[in-house]
């Protein structure tokens, strides 16, 4: 039994030495769930970040020569995992890290790369965050060695509200979201900002609701119906936010819908017609926003992973930053691409970006877009191949998102 | 007025899928004395089914063969897996739906994919049946409790004009009758499972496009029907039915409510401490738990649930 | 001191429509052998279930050693000093012939629900469950997991169980249940020593093991008692021999 | 047998620690001893488990509420500390989290354990759900989606030379006390309410005949499983310096379930070799294919089916044949079986890996053309791999089915001849 046992411990020890071994690359660790309920996100994420490195970086003579990969570690989504990915990333010789999926797995990954770089001074790693949106990230526990690439949801909430600002017809506010940290974020931060900007709203409901425990929103509607409100501001996600959207259309509720994550995999399919005009929701980006090259990356993206849709332009431009930084740095040692990325302006796709020093937060433009049906002209592209697209109907740009911090950063 | 109406049709539509569900699970228990761990799993592979027949003749078709095929597979897994669990007792039973459950939702990724499909409603039925106090009632939620009354009345029939009605309803009461009568047990058992699996299927059929039909679906509900078998109490159809409806209801109406715990316990003459998060909940918040939270009260209280003939 | 073993007074119980104990009213001395006889279906073993709190009491009173026990769950029951066989065998399966014994010591000599105290130092629990082994005959057994004993030997460890505990009212469930003659001869001599100055109650449908064991026997037919008496005047009993006797008393199985 | 402390008994929990001390000088890398520590804390969750399961005969599909209060409590717990403790107090940590697991089981414990069997399946269940709801709820204390953290090294100053910083440090802490909780709970088993949990598994109506309350012993197993699963879940506190929602929902219930139940309910030390097993083979088959998922439900069902005792009971029994002088007799059919077996495996993986590969694409989404399996590149838009892979299944699977049938005949045979010995 024992020696059967350490024969299997050797094979996994030589198996993840054979990953190690390649030739003279700059390897990113790319540490998000690649099997179970939540692999097609991550997966989806990690074929764009190596489409990226491939077309937009190594394409174009690399990193000081050397080409960029990225490998996927699969952390299944628990945060206790992908501290043992991260590792197996060390183990291998890997000093930069990238994930997104899920707040929690962040929280843990953040905690470690700080814990392991005050212990390991002269192996530091360096963690680039493409998608987890908690605020606190860049506010109470910031770090030196974590830059994030994603507005966060209180700079999401800035600019939608921006937005409501601007638009009288809007007077009775519904506010409705998953019970747990995102959930309360959203509504706190839509409290706070519509009360600052428009003191005439009225929040004429707020319900929170256990993450992926409703099946029928009708009754959630039902209440919303009779408040009187006229838009609906969630932070729902998933199957939380298709069902809230069929339901309301099952019931003729015509409120305007504000959402972060509409756009998301596998959403506009489930949601179908039942969305239209009725859902707007917040991005860096949509297929509808003309760009100089990433209408192009995207379309053939599409067709050489049929069944995945190009969703994240932040890959394409941390890929680009990264590279750029460790370019300009002549290095790839995490402490100077670090230095190199702070205070970074860059031309993305979307518009000029700037990663804050203070925080290390990308600050970029921002789009908001409705729902609507492919026409060829304004909504060129559709989503998910369901017929209907996404209308832009305004752009924020990124010095209109930003929020101070509180961070307080440790410098090495 | 107009909410209390609208909301009971919601509470009695959830409720009537509900029982769709737990009809046949308590059908398999008591036959069998299995508790089918994996019963969510035929409702979502019911949905599924029927999702991938209408993709190709539609969704009439796909009401009928999807269920029937869903029994089909429950029949065969009961053949053979079930019984020879059934020889090592009760928990390799339940530990091996258990495992079914699991790997039917990893074929499901495999072969439909991670993401929802999009199974929708068929235009006949998409549109308002009738508009109350400006709010619409679609057709389909009006489709969906005509089929689950039709089932219902359906079961009533099988249940009491049928020979093979009359040996079940015999084994709801006495487990151990059914061998007494000398009839092919486990003929019968496959029959049970299979027609238990598909009352589950046909659930998913109508349910799966009126919700999402993704691969969490299974897992969504799969507790909450444990829920209704344990309140109705075990072994009885009525308890569940009772329950079902119960627990439609309750979970439509405590959205509507807006106290929050404090209030109510503001109601019985007890005042919490300001400020804790506990106080600041709000029975809309607890919803979906609540459930639970009757499940506990009904153990306490009256374990033998609602209607329940047997201790356990 | 002076009260009865048991005393069973105005016992009914239903279940759902129809009476199986009709009013049942029966004292049982102190030390005394007693045997319930009757027709199959007569109710014998659901009086045993009533006394011994397996099935809940419609209505009438028991009292245990002057101590009404109607209501009482089957362990409070154990721990006044009342123990049971069963007439399907039911042990532990897959414990040891000498766990099977050891659990069934290990209330009454004080032990409860202790995990502080090592199975292994309980010098008084050992002692007793291998003296009950002993008694039993099944020493040589001892290591053998209970559930692959042959039925004998299973029948045995049954009323070894239900004697280990010390209890002074001893109730057996047709103990002798498909034995061959000579195995139940043993356990007719084996039941007669172990029960020795303890009150004992036994329904039996084998008549020479109830004549050779019984002080007194009690004669239920149709959930009433038709008759107590000793022995030789249950043998001479007229509405016994009409009733029950007459018909089955030299040919019984 | 009777005594914990038999010489032989001794030397093998000696080994045990020993071995277990010695892992880390072979295995010298960072993940290496991620790994380790996680197995150490497995083997402490799924023996807890096993109290339940194995021992008093309770399926739970809630345990991991013990195990993830208990991580929360002494995570708050050494928040609470800050910088004025010593290493000495961060060591005795776990110890909090077993305070906390086991008056989560006196309050939760009161519930469930009113039913056994079935319906206390499904209670565990449901109090499960309510639990891992209730977590979401209360960002205060769960810490919301970031969950709590902490850090294990609280002051400056050692404690005997350690800070628990490194690694290393705290694998051995592990050790000290995945070594420790198993002593106890080996112990437990040699008490009355031990062997009195064992009775009331196999029949609690006799349980309740000798004088036990049968919903007294459940409800106080349970309290003593919330203990020693609280300890686990210290341990991964401290280990992994946060606590998330995830620690106390139904997948770490799951987990818990398939390592008890793999390595074997019915032996004390089976669910030390489930937990070894699961954790290295979700690393090692997680690391070689995106199915590994499937492959787990599969193997999950192969042992319901084929071997519910769990691999303790295959190796308990291959022992006894060895002892009485059976297992040469059996070695060859063994051989012989295991050549179709791998024939049909070979074919079954060659379908399940190109099926993966065609419909989910390299992980999901998109469908490849051609994949790699066991080396052979295959082209997934001819049918010639296709066929191939099906042949070698269905031939694998006649090969089995008929000389497993004859191997069975041996086995049958060989365990005849061993109860006939013991008879």
């Amino acid at each position: 039994m024992k020696s059967s046992f350490v024969k299997r411990l050797t094979l996994a020890a030589s198996l993840m030495l054979i990953g190690g071994s390649a030739a003279a690359q700059v390897k990113i660790a790319y540490i998000d769930p690649l099997s179970g309920p939540f692999a097609n996100v991550g997966d989806g994420g990690l074929k764009g970040f190596k489409e990226a490195a491939e077309i937009l970086v190594n394409q174009k003579g690399g990193i000081m020569g050397q080409k960029l990969e990225f490998v996927g570690f699969d952390n299944k989504g628990s945060p206790q995992e992908s501290q043992i990915q991260l590792k197996a990333a060390i183990d291998q010789g890997f000093r930069f890290i990238t994930q997104g999926n899920g707040s929690g797995a962040a929280h843990s990954l953040i905690d470690a790369v700080n814990k392991w770089n005050a212990r390991n001074p002269d192996k530091t790693v360096l963690f680039f965050n493409y998608a987890a949106v908690d605020p606190t990230l860049t506010n109470e526990k910031c770090s030196f060695w974590h830059f994030r690439f994603d507005a966060n949801t209180d700079m999401k909430m800035e600019a939608i509200t921006s937005f409501m600002e601007n638009d009288k017809k809007i007077k009775k506010v519904f506010i409705i979201g998953q019970d747990y940290a995102h959930g309360h974020q959203v509504a706190r931060a839509a409290k706070e900002m519509l009360a600052r900007k428009r003191k005439d709203i009225k929040i004429v409901g707020e319900d929170l609701h256990p993450i992926g425990r409703v099946k029928d929103f009708a009754p959630y509607v039902a209440k919303i119906k009779a408040s009187g409100a006229d838009t609906v501001i969630t932070g729902n996600w998933g199957n939380d936010l298709s069902l809230l959207v069929k339901a309301a259309k099952d019931a003729g509720l015509k409120t305007r819908f504000f959402t972060y994550y509409a756009g998301g995999l596998g959403t506009p399919q489930a949601m179908g017609a039942s969305g239209e005009n009725q859902v707007l929701q917040l991005t860096e980006w949509h297929m509808n926003v003309p760009t100089k090259s990433t209408e192009k990356f995207a379309l053939d993206f599409n067709k050489k992973y049929p069944g995945l849709y190009f969703y994240y332009l932040r890959v394409n431009t941390m890929t680009e930053m990264v590279a750029k930084a460790m370019n300009t740095a002549k290095s790839t040692d995490p402490k100077a691409v670090a230095l190199a990325l702070e205070d970074m302006r860059f031309p993305a796709e979307n518009g000029e970006v700037w990663m804050r020093k203070s925080d290390h937060q990308l600050m970029q433009p921002l789009f908001i877009s409705v729902f609507s049906k492919q026409d060829g002209k304004t909504v060129k592209h559709d989503s998910e191949g369901t017929g209907y697209g996404w209308k832009t109907l305004a752009s924020i740009s990124q010095r209109d998102s930003q929020l101070p911090t509180s961070c307080i950063m440790e410098r090495p | 007025m107009e909410f209390v109406v609208i909301s009971l049709l919601n509470g009695i539509t959830y409720g009537l899928l509900l029982f769709m569900l737990s009809s046949g699970l308590t059908l398999i228990f008591s036959m069998m004395g299995i508790l089918n761990f994996a019963h969510a799993s035929f409702y979502m592979l019911g949905a599924y089914f029927a999702y991938q027949i209408s993709t190709w003749v539609g969704f009439w078709p796909g009401l009928l063969v999807a269920p029937l095929l869903v029994g089909a597979v429950g029949a065969a897994v009961e053949r053979y897996g079930l019984r020879r669990a059934h020889r090592f007792g009760h928990v390799a039973e339940l530990l091996f739906t258990f495992g079914l459950a699991f790997l039917v939702e990893e074929i499901v990724h495999l072969i439909w994919g991670k993401v929802a499909v999009d199974y929708r409603i068929p235009l006949e039925l998409d549109g308002t049946l009738f508009t109350l106090f400006d709010t619409s009632f679609p057709i389909y939620k009006g489709f969906m409790m005509l089929v689950s009354v039709g089932m219902l009345v359906a079961l009533y029939m099988l249940l009491t004009r049928t020979r093979i009605g009359l040996i079940i309803q015999a084994a709801l009461t006495k487990p151990d009758m059914v061998e007494a009568l000398g009839h092919n047990v486990p003929r019968i058992f496959m029959l049970v499972f299979g027609g238990g699996t598909a009352l589950a299927g046909l659930a998913g059929v109508i349910g799966g496009n009126a919700f999402v039909t993704e691969p969490g679906m299974a897992a969504a509900v799969g507790s909450i029907v444990f829920v209704v078998v344990v309140v109705g109490g075990l072994g009885s159809l009525t308890g569940a039915f009772v329950a079902s409806l119960l627990i439609g209801c309750i979970q439509t109406f405590s959205v509507a409510m807006t106290l929050s715990i404090t209030d109510v316990f503001a109601l019985i003459g007890v005042a919490l401490p300001e400020g804790s998060q506990v106080a600041r909940l709000t029975i809309t918040q607890l919803a979906p738990v609540l459930p639970y939270v009757l499940m506990v009260a009904i153990l306490i209280f009256r374990p033998r649930g609602l209607m329940g003939a047997r201790e356990s | 001191m002076n009260a009865p073993a048991i005393r069973i007074s105005g016992l009914r119980k239903n279940f759902g429509a129809s009476e199986i104990i009709r009013g049942v009213d029966l004292d049982i001395h102190r030390g005394e052998r007693h045997a319930i006889i009757g027709p199959n279906g007569a109710g014998k073993s659901t009086l045993f279930h009533l006394i011994s709190a397996r099935l809940p009491v419609t209505a009438g009173a028991i009292e245990l050693k002057g101590e009404n026990v109607v209501g009482l769950k089957p362990f409070e029951i154990a721990r006044r000093g009342l123990s049971r066989s069963f007439q399907i065998t039911n042990i532990f399966h897959n414990l040891s012939v000498f766990e099977n014994l050891r659990c069934a010591v290990l209330w009454s000599l004080g032990y409860r629900y202790s995990f502080w105290q090592r199975l292994a130092g309980l010098k008084d629990a050992r002692q007793r469950a291998e003296a009950v082994m002993e008694d039993i005959g099944l020493t040589r057994r001892r290591d053998t997991p209970a559930g692959i004993l042959s039925y004998a030997e299973q029948r045995a460890l049954e009323i070894g169980i239900t004697i280990a505990s010390g209890a002074d009212v001893i109730l057996l469930d047709e103990p002798t249940a498909g034995m061959s003659n000579t195995e139940t001869e043993e356990a007719v001599a084996m039941i007669r020593r172990v029960t020795e100055g303890k009150t004992l109650v036994m329904v039996e449908h084998d008549m020479g093991v109830v004549f050779g064991l019984a002080d007194r026997i009690s004669v239920l037919v149709y959930g009433e008692i038709i008759a107590t008496d000793a022995p030789a005047a249950i043998r001479c009993n007229a509405a016994v021999q009409e009733a029950y006797l007459g018909t089955s008393v030299n040919h019984h199985e | 047998m009777s005594s914990i402390f038999s010489r032989g008994r001794l030397l093998l929990w000696g080994a045990c620690l020993v071995v277990a001390i010695a892992l880390p000088l072979v295995f010298k890398s960072g993940f290496m001893l991620s790994l380790l520590c996680q197995i150490g804390i497995m083997v402490v969750f799924a023996l807890s488990y096993n109290m339940l399961l194995g021992q008093t005969g309770l399926l739970s599909f809630g345990h991991a509420v013990y195990y993830g209060l208990g991580a929360f409590i002494t995570m708050h717990t050494l928040n609470l500390i800050g910088k004025d403790g010593s290493p000495l107090v961060v060591a005795l940590l776990p110890l909090v989290g077993g305070l906390a697991g086991m008056l989560a089981g006196v309050v939760l414990g009161y519930v469930t354990t009113k039913k056994a069997g079935t319906t206390f399946a499904m209670i565990s269940l449901g109090i499960g759900e309510l639990v891992a709801a209730c977590a979401l709820m209360f960002p205060g204390f769960f810490g919301g989606e970031g969950g709590v953290s902490g850090n294990r090294v609280i002051a400056k100053q050692a404690f005997l030379g350690f800070t628990w910083g490194p690694q290393v440090e705290m694998y051995g802490l592990i050790v000290a006390w995945a070594f420790l909780a198993t002593v106890a709970m080996f112990a437990l088993t040699q008490t009355p309410l031990g062997r009195m949990a064992n009775a009331v598994r196999d029949n609690p109506e006799r349980a309740e005949f000798v004088g036990y309350d049968t919903q007294r012993v459940r409800y106080l197993m349970l309290i003593l499983s919330g203990l020693f699963a609280g300890i686990a879940g210290g341990l991964t506190a401290l280990n992994y310096e946060i606590v998330t929602a995830e620690t106390l929902n139904a997948h770490t219930s799951g987990v818990v379930l398939l390592m008890t139940f793999v390595g074997g309910i019915g032996f004390f030390y089976g669910p030390i070799i489930g937990a070894i097993l699961i954790s290295v083979m979700q690393i090692v088959i997680g690391g070689m294919t995106h199915a590994w998922l499937l492959y787990f439900g599969l193997f999950f069902l192969f042992m319901v089916l084929m071997a519910p005792g769990g691999i303790a009971s295959v190796i308990t029994v291959q022992h006894k044949l060895w002892q009485a002088g059976l297992l040469g007799r059996m070695l060859p059919h063994y051989l012989a079986t295991a050549l179709p077996v791998l024939v049909l495996l070979a074919g079954l993986v060659g379908l399940i890996e190109m099926g993966y590969a065609l419909l989910a694409g390299e992980g999901v989404g998109a469908g490849d053309t051609a994949t790699k399996v066991m080396g052979m590149q295959l082209q997934l838009n001819a049918p010639e791999p296709w066929a191939a892979a099906l042949a070698t299944a269905a031939l694998g699977l006649l090969l089995t089915r008929w000389i497993g049938g004859r191997t069975r005949v041996a086995w049958n045979a060989a365990l005849a001849a061993l109860h006939g010995d013991k008879a």
